[in-house]
């Protein structure tokens, strides 16, 4: 229900914008939401985790299936991630060797 | 275990009353679940914020499962409920989720590629149960008369940290 | 009235499927209570907030109401658990409050005095009953084979203002 | 569980800020403070409800209690509610005409 995706553009990088909460009654819209944009032509994408209070294995698993996607595009899919409530749900899981994590949306586009 | 052999053991009985939440088998019911726990749990004061978002994510996962089993046991709106059942006393909760879903065996899950492997892509499910073992102190997979019951335990102090 | 019957009436068996709360018959399981019903309800967006601490504090003086008979009926540890049904479809709550308690004949309860007359100062009780029939858009006292059923319903545009 | 009282002087006043919210379970904190103060000696009493977030008939029968105590010793309780949540219970059970009512702590004592 209380999930909030926003689209923007940073130096030809998108960038998702996730809040709320990510669970298996909200995931398929974020996973509708990056098939959108790589079937777009967008195949670099930073996804905002900033405004995320809950995000569970579904929807680590959605960021992992878009992460492949880009790749098949040869492109890459960058996070942004501060919050520590949640990045230890990718530290545990030991997704944080599977994705670039970063501190700011900056950091992630001058990174890429 | 029935309720009153739980009564039975260390903790007195009126710290270990039960709160019992009976959901329809959907996803949107989800939320509601992590806020019941989340807020029984945090009324006692050992409990860490850190601690809390554990116990949601453990709970949210192992109700995720109840509910697709659920639904594969008995598709459409004609699905039975789901249960959970919590209580809290000193500085530990218990929380079991009932299903009537098909049943499985936690052991013959295929573990993952290990994380380096790009073959780790291909998988985007299978992150429930180890989410779930790594965030309680203890999780029974219990195979009920009707489903399956995920029995967990969270200590506010956790005794070691995740596996 | 029972679950089936329920499911019988003019809305979908989809919409209408119920969350069953069960809770210790304990004064500090209020705030959850009015917790799980304020989350479930708000999930319909015709709910304002008004409404929904109408809805917060009509349930809350059944569920307080409930506890009290309960433990006047079973002093102490021993009172069974009370329990919370609500669902809610097409902006319309139903909250029923079961209890294992005394009883009672809610037409049998004496007005207050006035409140402009000096003696309403000696009143501290006797508002909780009140307060429900003027927060819900109906209110039935069923007696039960075990206590008593408060069956409350709550509209999201009410059709009616107060009392 | 979550109730939080505040006592302070104001003018001869004392000033009783409570925060949180007074049900059954909350409500014998308040009248346990609200007797102290009287047995204090303080009988002119304002009671901020400016951080209430939720108040059942307990609260309010507590609140009807101290003012008949406070009576008893020809003093005075006067409320601070501007919340509508709040106004609407004194509202809806007539209890707007037994409390003075006031949108602030200084409006209240200067018009005790
Ligand atoms: N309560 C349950 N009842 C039946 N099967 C279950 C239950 N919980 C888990 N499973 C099975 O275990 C598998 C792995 O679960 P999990 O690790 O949560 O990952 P996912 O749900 O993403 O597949 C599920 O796909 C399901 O087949
Ligand atoms: N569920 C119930 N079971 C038995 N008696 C009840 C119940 N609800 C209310 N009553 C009776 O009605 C009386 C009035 O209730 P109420 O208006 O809530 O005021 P209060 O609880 O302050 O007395 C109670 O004192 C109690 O005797």
């Amino acid at each position: 229900m209380d999930l909030r995706l926003d689209v923007s553009e940073r130096d030809g990088w998108a960038v998702l914008a996730v809040g709320g909460e990510v669970d298996v009654a909200t995931a398929p819209r974020l996973r509708e939401k990056l098939i959108e944009l790589v079937n777009d032509g967008h195949h670099q994408i930073v996804v905002d985790l900033g405004a995320v209070e809950f995000l569970d294995s579904t929807g680590l698993g959605v960021l992992v299936g878009a992460l492949k996607r880009v790749r098949t595009h040869d492109g890459d899919l960058a996070l942004v991630c501060t919050e520590s409530r949640v990045l230890k749900i990718f530290e545990i899981t030991g997704l944080t060797k599977v994705f670039a994590i970063h501190g700011s949306v900056d950091e992630a586009v001058a990174a890429g | 275990m029935t309720r009153s052999e739980r009564g039975t053991s260390d903790h007195s009985a009126a710290t270990r009353e039960i709160v019992e939440l009976e959901l329809p088998a959907r996803p949107d019911v989800l939320a509601l679940a992590r806020l019941v726990v989340a807020g029984l749990v945090s009324g006692d004061p050992d409990f860490t914020d850190e601690r809390l978002d554990d116990l949601r994510l453990a709970v949210s996962e192992a109700c995720t499962n109840a509910i697709e089993a659920q639904q594969r046991a008995a598709p459409g709106r004609s699905a039975p409920p789901i249960t959970v059942r919590c209580w809290v006393s000193a500085g530990r909760a218990e929380v079991e989720i009932h299903d009537n879903g098909t049943g499985f065996d936690p052991r013959a899950l295929a573990p993952h590629p290990p994380v380096t492997d790009p073959a780790r892509l291909d998988f985007e499910g299978g992150l429930g149960i180890p989410l779930i073992r790594l965030l309680s102190d203890n999780v029974e997979f219990r195979p009920s008369h009707s489903g399956t019951i995920v029995a967990m335990t969270f200590e506010a102090r956790r005794a070691r940290s995740g596996q």
